[in-house]
């Protein structure tokens, strides 16, 4: 005890100096109580302040994280006493979460399913500032501790909107898989979190001792801790063998839920599979567990799972789930570069991702919501009727695709660039294979995602369906989202330079 | 004398019955039960190595806040199953399968 | 323009181009005016051929016997290569350029009055259009105008020949004609690209004139040396290959004779130019052309192939019922003799032959032309089911139609080689060559000039029949149906004229002021080396006397076979009863027998030719259907098969990934478990 | 204003009208295309006569004589440690591609004219037509291989649709398969392009560069990379620059098509309604030719004369079993796509030869069939107009009922078959007269080249006999009879300029020759100068 008294006060600085640089956090904190407080206050208006409220204060927390991006430059803080990681592509992250939800908000009563939930949305706005609280600390942690805890805040808060429509049967029963399926990750992770405790005796990642300590422990076990532990992480970015939960929840849950799920967490997944791997990157002596490896066997099953089993699928939520599992195969294959500028075409085809995939969604939502048009035969010969949306959804999917001009392209040639180039240093047949893969399914992507435009533009109508009305502001939104998508595609410099 | 491996094979011990748990029953309470014996496994684990890590305590402090976590999963899940058994009129997650390709 | 030699006329050359240019001009306005210009365009086409025959004249006055020259222009470069666009001028090409367009003239006033005027316009289109490509085939200067105009000409004669295209026979023909002239000209072409490729140059002078590239070349080595490139020697041969058969393609030489009997359905003017004059004779012009790149035994294989294809067709023509036919296998006949001339090395003999064959084969079918229309004539009036080709309803046209009976004697008799008639001249030369050039070899060259000479004898057996069925005896026709009413006559001037003008240039005085000596002939000596030695030896009196003995024999075997044999009447006709005086010299008996094994023979052969020669074709054909059919098989089944398969992979694959959502999320997490393990286990054992 | 930009982005300034224009002006929108084809047409002119020849303008792997450059910076990329990303938006033409532009010029407004018969949803047909255009004209102009792949990849996208939407019976199928077909190729190519890019350093900035020029000069690789000629990489156990030929080669292989990449082309011509028709067999199979010679053959030439026997034999193969394919067809259009496999397998065994003649003769190709396989596709799609049939075996003699259309049909075939005086003549004379030259392949490739001449004769002239002549005998009777109306105006307008072109640049092969030769001599001279 008395070792431990300089420690205290050298912690408690630690604490006060790292506030500054918690801003965005202590913003989403304080918009999470304003929220709650808002949605209680406000009863009967069916959570619009909430929202209001939300998106102001996702805005705000954008700005603080700006402020943040511009401070720190390229230097690498540590908060909290070693707690959390701060450096420029955390921040950035950062950032695409915040922008993500803002998004993912704003379309939240867009979607008819929600918006026809009796209890209002209000819950679901706290629910989600929460969560992206959650995620800026997942993304930010450096020790397992803060690990565990945020995934486990993503996690709940997820489990919550995804079974959130209580009265749908999909719903609760994607619900059940969901916290069934994330409960037992979770509990593997903490397994191997423990034995990794035990083997390298700290919680901190970035612990001088960690490595060596690692290296004189037992490799089998090292390897059964660090595996299980990317269990846990793989769960969030539905990574083959960890993504079977994948299709059923995003069909089940709400469309709005469904973006949240197939953006944010995995967003912040990557962010936190970078953090976890850095040290072992970092110390060249380390030869343990072969990362490069793993993750490229995984993100080749995990290209190949998502991309060839979405061909057999006609549910268009479904299938943009199975894609969704290939672009995290594909995004893998940039983390597997382990380079900074591996890291910068992570970030950038993630947010690319991001932006045509919160498309997609919001276009499944809205011929949902018009149409009630579910499955690929209830979208034949739509695209005569709403062209403009199937315009708009053909540039998203051109994008996922990764064909030109879009931005989704772009990404793929920066993703390709970055595994090219270590590649070129180091010949490991690995990347190759993986570039390989990359390719081809590609290709396989394309079969599937041409379905879409090939339902709404080749086939004819049959019977003519009920109209809805239909949905203005989201297709504003979408609209603005493939004009991203195309500026991204003609100038990517405008947003990966900044990445 | 009670060592380290002691806890450790206790641990691991737990951790497979829960995974069998999970496995193996057609109760979702019952797989919840499962999994909080894993994670149960694993606080223990924290706990037992926590012993080794004087200057942070962190195996304490990391089994307490696991323990929290645990507890308000749990909550959530249990509140998910109640609303499933609302809508199917049963708990089997195997009967719960209108989801699926 | 650049020249070659200093000769350069521009005369010449200005009467040249628009000696092939004024058909051109009147096969464009042809087209180029819609319909219903009746008559008129085939008087644009007349005045234009009438146009090229004089400046032909002009250009043949300056260039007959004035050296070999040449103009050329720049047409294009490609690479390093300048290809020209030149004329050519020495006695070969001056001499065609005035043959053809001696025969075209006749031939288009005769089809003036033969083509409906409402199918004048397109007629006179395509038959410009010929005369063009033909006359400007035999001046150019280099390998590929060349062979532009060679296709050219091919095909305007495809056009000419199913002018009648609502008949599928004709259709069917001129498809035939044109993809057997095709197979020729891919020889050419690709003899002419290996003569590129050797010499570097396209340039028929520098190529095959005196001292020129091909002279200077040589084998050794088993390579083929040329003063730039070397080649294995086999491209030589495959060079030769080539022009042989383009050769044989066009002036339908054996095995590639078959389409020329078929092109007898396009209208017999066209038969009498192309198919009889002019077309069918730029085989042996082009032989003319090329001839120094053959080698010794290349010209033998020539001379072979020209006899027996001399000798084929004769016996073919023997039992032909069909009037056209039976002077289509007798061109075949003759171009056979003229190619065995080149190979033999009488050179000049055979462009002689080509020459002089020209002009009494065009009257001869153009004499069946009016026959036939004055039967077509008989048909369409009385609406009768026969084939007016046929010369077994004809007989006894001999009063009806005297100018033509006169007409088709002269040209017969040309062809059998009858002196005082040109063919004489030019046929004896080829056959005493021949003899000659077997002398000076090993005894079974001999068979060369003997089958030759059995070939003249047919030639006459057939010609007789000929004229016996159709002129003598009675009109069969008038037999059958008895009621119909007959007007036959010659036509009107525009029948007659040509057959006239042709009748007379058959005749020896415009060749040779010698009727009987070959030698004397300026056109034979315009083609003759330098170096020529006059022999005198026994069979320049024997082979003449020969041949016309043996036609004379013929002639009477002919007579009596099919005159007297069945109309006996007949015979107390004073001209007949003249030969009847010889009548015991030969047992009836023996000539049946002789005739019916000729006649046997005869029909044994066509029926080779037909189902063996054409059928080989035939069966070439139907192979490639099948191999087309095979690769569209291939194509569906195979490559796209393969396609499927991936398709079947991809979706194996997908479908594999997908077994696993069952939707039962406790399997999903014993899923998990297993596949994790299995890649930790993986992991542990690598 | 550059006026290559200007010929690649007029469509697409047009194809913006057209978008906002309302629905109700829709017969305006046929003339606002053609107007912008006209202009293209006008501008592509211009190029041709202002073209400057000689060796000091002849291209290939010399920047400085490009003619009508324009260069802009345009992606500029902080790539961190791997130094900058820098993509230019870089447009020129040397010989070998400005007859392309004009030929593509020409086809785009004979397309425009055989549009006249699309009746539903034209907003979209024509905004996505003229959506092709630019990225054709792109194609040809882009001299960075960023550029180049955008444009080429754009192409795809328009044509899904204007095959998928106005296409037969077939025609999702047909539209899928040429899409995942051409991706097929591309995404493997992209991963080459990458590799390039990786490996290629511009000499002036040092960054690295897509830059096509940069790439064909050895000097411009890093040592060690991937790509370079002196570090002899493999990739899989296999050279990289043969694989990155191969993958490349491959990619353009789809669109030229070579046997057996080729199976999509007669589904998509099939289904694609005419004017598709056209352009598809007008110009987007010379892409391919053209990215061979371009790309192929001007960044791995040593790859490109040691693989010419493949080369060589792959064009064989494709000219004699493209040519057997047609000759069992009985749908008229089929079998002119089948033609067209046979026709585009002279342009491979053309550059196979790396001789000057023979890639002469290839470009020759490439532009005379661009002009005839235009013409033979408006022919069939006046017939299918007219009867929505085109069944060799239900129609015969049409000489009859439709004299015109027939000469045209005549015409066209003959050209097609090599007559001489038209274009394909000097084309595959010059191609098979190179491939004999050429030491590279076997001399009996080009025998056997000159067997698919006379294949397309057996077809062309079987097609015409059963189809034209004979007597007249139709399926649907009187009814096609009424239907089958001589040529209109229009169609005359379109086929009469074709006719034209055919014959003006069979009996003046220079107007081609003479533009195009100091590059491919430069070209011939440049691969030989690399293997040395």
């Amino acid at each position: 005890m008395p070792q431990l008294l300089p420690n205290i006060s050298a912690q408690l600085n630690s604490v006060t100096d790292g506030l500054s640089m918690f801003r965005p956090e202590l913003c989403l904190g304080v918009l999470f109580l304003l929220v709650m407080a808002c949605d209680l206050v406000y009863l009967n208006n069916r959570g619009r302040a909430s929202r209001m409220l939300t998106c102001a204060g996702l805005l705000l927390v954008l700005v603080a994280n700006w402020g943040e991006y511009i401070e720190t430059d390229d230097n690498v803080l540590f908060l909290f006493n070693n707690n959390l990681i701060l450096h420029h592509s955390n921040i950035v992250l950062k950032m695409l979460i915040d922008a993500a939800a803002f998004a993912i908000v704003l379309f939240y009563p867009w979607d008819d399913q929600l918006r026809k939930h009796g209890k209002g949305l209000g819950d679901a706005y706290t629910i989600i500032t929460a969560s992206v609280l959650g995620l800026h600390v997942m993304v930010m942690s450096a020790t397992l501790l803060t690990i565990f805890l945020s995934i486990e805040m993503v996690s709940i808060a997820s489990y919550l909107l995804v079974a959130y429509r209580t009265e749908s049967g999909f719903s609760a029963e994607a619900g059940l898989k969901y916290v069934l399926f994330g409960m037992a990750a979770s509990a593997v992770m903490l397994y191997g979190i423990s034995l990794f405790y035990g083997l390298s005796g700290t919680l901190n990642l970035f612990d001088a001792g960690l490595i060596t300590h690692l290296q004189q422990a037992d490799s089998a076990m090292v390897m059964l801790a660090v595996i299980l532990i990317l269990a846990g992480i793989g769960f969030k970015l539905s990574v083959v063998p960890l993504h079977f939960w994948v299709p059923d929840v995003y069909q089940g849950a709400a469309t709005p839920v469904t973006a949240y799920l197939s953006t944010l967490p995995k967003i912040a997944g990557f962010g936190l599979l970078v953090t976890f791997l850095t040290p072992f990157i970092a110390d060249l002596s380390w030869e343990q567990v072969d990362f490069v490896t793993v993750l490229s066997v995984a993100g080749i099953i995990t290209m190949i799972a998502g991309n060839f089993a979405a061909i057999w699928q006609q549910n268009v939520k479904r299938l943009l789930a199975y894609s969704g599992i290939g672009h995290t195969g594909f995004a893998l294959m940039a983390v597997v570069t382990f380079s900074a500028q591996g890291i910068k075409a992570l970030n950038f085809y993630l947010a690319v991702y991001a932006v045509a995939n919160l498309g997609a969604l919001m276009l499944a939502s809205y011929f949902a919501n018009t149409m009630k048009a579910e499955n690929l035969d209830d979208y034949k010969g739509l695209g005569f009727k709403y062209p403009v949306a199937s315009v708009c959804f053909v540039i998203l999917l051109i994008s996922l695709t990764g064909i030109p001009v879009s931005a989704g392209f772009n990404a793929k040639v920066i993703v390709f660039s970055a595994v090219y180039e270590v590649y070129q240093q180091g010949h490991n047949v690995m990347l190759l294979a993986l570039l390989v893969t990359g390719a081809v399914t590609t290709v396989v992507s394309l079969f599937y995602y041409i379905k879409i435009p090939l339902y709404l533009f080749l086939k004819k109508q049959e019977t003519e369906g009920r109209e809805y009305p239909s949905y203005k502001k989201l297709l504003v939104m979408v609209v603005v989202l493939s004009a991203i998508v195309v500026l991204l595609g003609i100038f990517p410099d405008l947003l990966a330079n900044l990445m | 004398m009670i060592t380290l491996t002691h806890y450790l094979l206790v641990s691991a011990a737990l951790f497979s019955i829960g995974l069998y748990v999970i496995l193996s029953k057609q109760n979702a309470i019952q797989i919840l039960i499962g999994i909080e014996l894993m994670l149960n496994a694993a606080i223990l684990n924290l706990v037992a190595f926590g012993k080794f890590d004087k200057i942070n305590n962190g195996g304490q402090s990391f089994a307490l806040f696991a323990i929290v976590l645990a507890a308000a999963t749990t909550a959530v899940a249990l509140a998910i199953v109640l609303n499933v058994y609302r809508r199917y009129k049963t708990i089997d997650p195997g009967k719960i399968n209108q989801l699926k390709d | 323009m650049t020249s070659i030699t200093p000769h350069i006329d521009s005369v010449v050359v200005t009467c040249t181009l628009l000696a092939a240019g004024l058909p051109l001009g009147a096969s464009a306005v042809n087209f180029l005016l819609p319909g219903k210009t009746g008559r008129a365009s085939g008087w644009l086409s007349v005045l234009a051929i009438l146009g090229s025959l004089i400046l032909a004249g002009i250009v043949f006055s300056k260039v007959w016997n004035a050296g070999e020259w040449s103009v050329q222009q720049a047409w294009f470069t490609i690479g390093s290569t300048t290809v020209y666009a030149g004329l050519l001028f020495n006695n070969l090409s001056a001499l065609m350029l005035l043959l053809v367009s001696a025969i075209a003239l006749p031939v288009h006033i005769y089809s003036t009055a033969y083509i409906k005027a409402a199918e004048q316009n397109r007629y006179f289109t395509y038959l410009s259009f010929f005369c063009f490509s033909m006359l400007a085939l035999v001046v150019v200067n280099n390998l590929v105008m060349l062979y532009a105009f060679w296709e050219l000409v091919g095909f305007s004669s495809y056009l000419l020949i199913g002018f009648w295209f609502t008949r599928d026979g004709a259709v069917k023909a001129n498809k035939k004609a044109f993809i057997m002239n095709r197979i020729g000209d891919i020889g050419l072409l690709s003899a002419i690209i290996i003569l590129f490729v050797q010499y570097h140059t396209f340039d028929l002078t520098l190529l095959f004139g005196q001292n020129g590239l091909v002279f200077n070349s040589f084998m050794r080595n088993g390579l083929w040396m040329a003063p730039a490139h070397q080649l294995p020697a086999v491209w030589q041969c495959i060079a030769f290959g080539g022009v042989f058969l383009a050769v044989a393609a066009k002036s339908a030489q054996f095995p590639l004779h078959t389409w020329l009997p078929d092109a007898m359905e396009g209208p017999t003017s066209v038969s009498a130019l192309i198919h009889a004059a002019t077309m069918v004779a730029a085989g042996v012009f082009l032989l003319g052309r090329v001839y120094p790149l053959f080698n010794t035994t290349e010209l033998d294989i020539l001379a072979i192939i020209g006899c027996f294809t001399a000798f084929l067709a004769a016996t073919i023509a023997l039992t032909q019922n069909d009037l056209k036919r039976i002077l289509a296998y007798s061109t075949i006949s003759q171009l056979g003799y003229m190619i065995m001339a080149m190979g033999i090395d009488a050179y000049a003999s055979s462009l002689f032959h080509l020459v002089t064959h020209a002009f009494f084969k065009c009257l001869l079918f153009l004499c069946a032309g009016v026959i036939i229309h004055e039967v077509q004539h008989i048909k369409d009036e009385h609406q009768l089911d026969i084939d007016p080709q046929n010369i077994l309803y004809m007989g006894g046209l001999r009063k009806k139609m005297p100018i033509t009976f006169m007409a088709t004697v002269v040209g017969c008799l040309a062809l059998v080689g009858i002196p005082l008639t040109s063919g004489y001249l030019s046929k004896d030369g080829i056959l005493i060559q021949a003899f000659e050039w077997a002398e000076s070899r090993a005894w079974y060259y001999e068979i060369l000039p003997v089958g030759i000479l059995l070939t003249s004898a047919l030639t006459a057996f057939y010609v007789a029949r000929l004229i016996f069925k159709v002129f003598f005896g009675e009109f069969k026709l008038k037999e059958i149906f008895p009621d119909i009413h007959l007007h036959i006559s010659d036509g009107s001037w525009a029948y007659r004229l040509p057959l006239i003008l042709l009748a007379l240039c058959s005749l020896f005085p415009l060749f040779s002021w010698n009727p009987l000596l070959y030698e004397h002939a300026w056109l034979f000596k315009g083609f003759l080396p330098v170096d020529y030695l006059v022999r005198e030896n026994v069979y320049h009196a024997i082979v003449p006397a020969l041949i016309n003995i043996i036609s004379v024999f013929v002639v009477y075997w002919a007579y009596a076979v099919y005159l007297q044999q069945r109309k006996l009447v007949f015979s107390q006709k004073s001209f007949l009863f003249k030969l009847s005086y010889h009548h015991w010299y030969i047992d009836t008996f023996y000539q049946q027998v002789v005739v019916k094994a000729v006649v046997a023979f005869s029909q044994a052969l066509f029926w080779f030719d037909r189902q063996v020669i054409d059928g080989l074709i035939h069966q070439l054909t139907r192979a490639g259907k099948l191999l087309a059919g095979m690769s569209a098989w291939a194509d569906r089944y195979i490559i796209d098969g393969f396609l499927l398969l991936i398709t079947q992979v991809v979706k194996g694959i997908g479908s594999f990934f997908r077994s696993f959502q069952g939707g039962k999320v406790q399997y999903y997490l014993y899923s998990m478990l297993i596949l994790m393990l299995t890649l930790f286990i993986i992991k542990l054992l690598v | 204003m550059n006026i290559l930009t200007l010929f690649i982005f007029i469509p697409a300034l047009f194809g913006f009208l057209i978008l906002a224009l309302p629905d109700g002006l829709k017969q305006t929108f046929k003339y606002i295309t053609l107007t912008a084809t006209l202009i293209q047409l006008a501008l592509g002119i211009y190029l041709y006569l202002n073209f400057k020849t000689g060796a000091e303008f002849a291209g290939i792997n010399h920047e400085q004589q490009f003619q009508f450059v324009q260069k802009l910076p345009w992606i500029s990329l902080n790539m961190g440690n791997a130094g900058r990303m820098q993509v230019d938006y870089f447009v020129g033409v040397d010989g070998i591609s400005v007859l392309m532009l004009v030929m593509t010029a020409v086809v785009m407004v004979i397309a425009v004219l055989a549009s006249w018969e699309i009746k539903q949803n034209l907003k979209g047909f024509f905004a996505l037509f003229l959506m092709l255009d630019m990225a054709v004209a792109g194609v040809f102009c882009a001299l960075d291989f960023f550029l180049f792949y955008l444009f080429y990849e754009l192409m795809l996208l328009p044509l899904y649709f204007l095959i998928g939407m106005w296409g037969g019976v077939r025609r999702e199928y047909a539209a899928i398969k040429f899409f995942l077909y051409t991706l097929f190729g591309s995404v493997f190519m992209l991963l080459i392009m990458v590799g390039l890019y990786l490996s290629v350093t511009d000499p002036g900035t040092g960054n690295h560069t897509f830059n096509l020029i940069s790439m064909m000069n050895p000097a411009n690789y890093t040592q060690g990379s991937v790509f370079s000629l002196a570090s002899h990489q493999t990739l899989f156990g296999v050279p990289a620059r043969v694989l990155g030929f191969v993958v490349i080669f491959i990619a353009f292989a789809i669109k030229v098509p070579v046997v057996p990449l080729h199976t999509w082309l007669p589904d998509a011509h099939v289904e694609a309604p005419t004017p598709v028709s056209i352009i598809l067999a007008g110009v987007l199979l010379k892409v391919g030719g053209y990215g061979i010679i371009r790309i192929c053959m001007g960044i791995f030439p040593e790859v490109a004369v040691s693989g010419a026997f493949w080369i060589g034999l792959l064009g064989v193969i494709s000219i004699i079993y493209g040519a057997l394919n047609a000759l069992a067809q009985r749908d008229l259009k089929r079998l002119i796509a089948y033609s067209s496999v046979s026709h585009m397998g002279f342009v491979l065994l053309g550059l196979a030869s790396l001789t000057a003649e023979g890639v002469s003769g290839a470009m020759m190709q490439m532009v005379s069939h661009g002009f005839l396989s235009s013409m033979l596709f408006f022919l069939v799609g006046i017939i299918y107009d007219r009867v929505h049939d085109r069944d060799i075996y239900n129609f015969r003699g049409l000489a009859t009922t439709m004299p015109q259309y027939t000469t045209f049909v005549m015409i066209a075939f003959f050209a097609s078959l090599g007559l001489p005086g038209f274009s394909a003549f000097v084309a595959e004379a010059f191609t098979l007269a190179g491939t004999f030259k050429s030491d590279l392949v076997p001399h009996w490739m080009a025998v056997c080249g000159s067997i698919g001449i006379l294949l397309s004769a057996a077809y062309f002239l079987w097609t015409l006999q059963r189809m034209f002549f004979g007597k007249e005998l139709l399926k649907g009777g009187d009814a096609w009879k009424q239907a089958l109306t001589g040529l209109k105006i229009r169609e005359k307008l379109a086929l009469f300029p074709l006719a034209v072109l055919a014959l003006a640049l069979g009996v003046m092969p220079s107007l081609v020759f003479g533009k195009i030769n100091d590059s491919v001599l430069a070209l011939i001279e440049f691969t030989k100068h690399m293997v040395r």
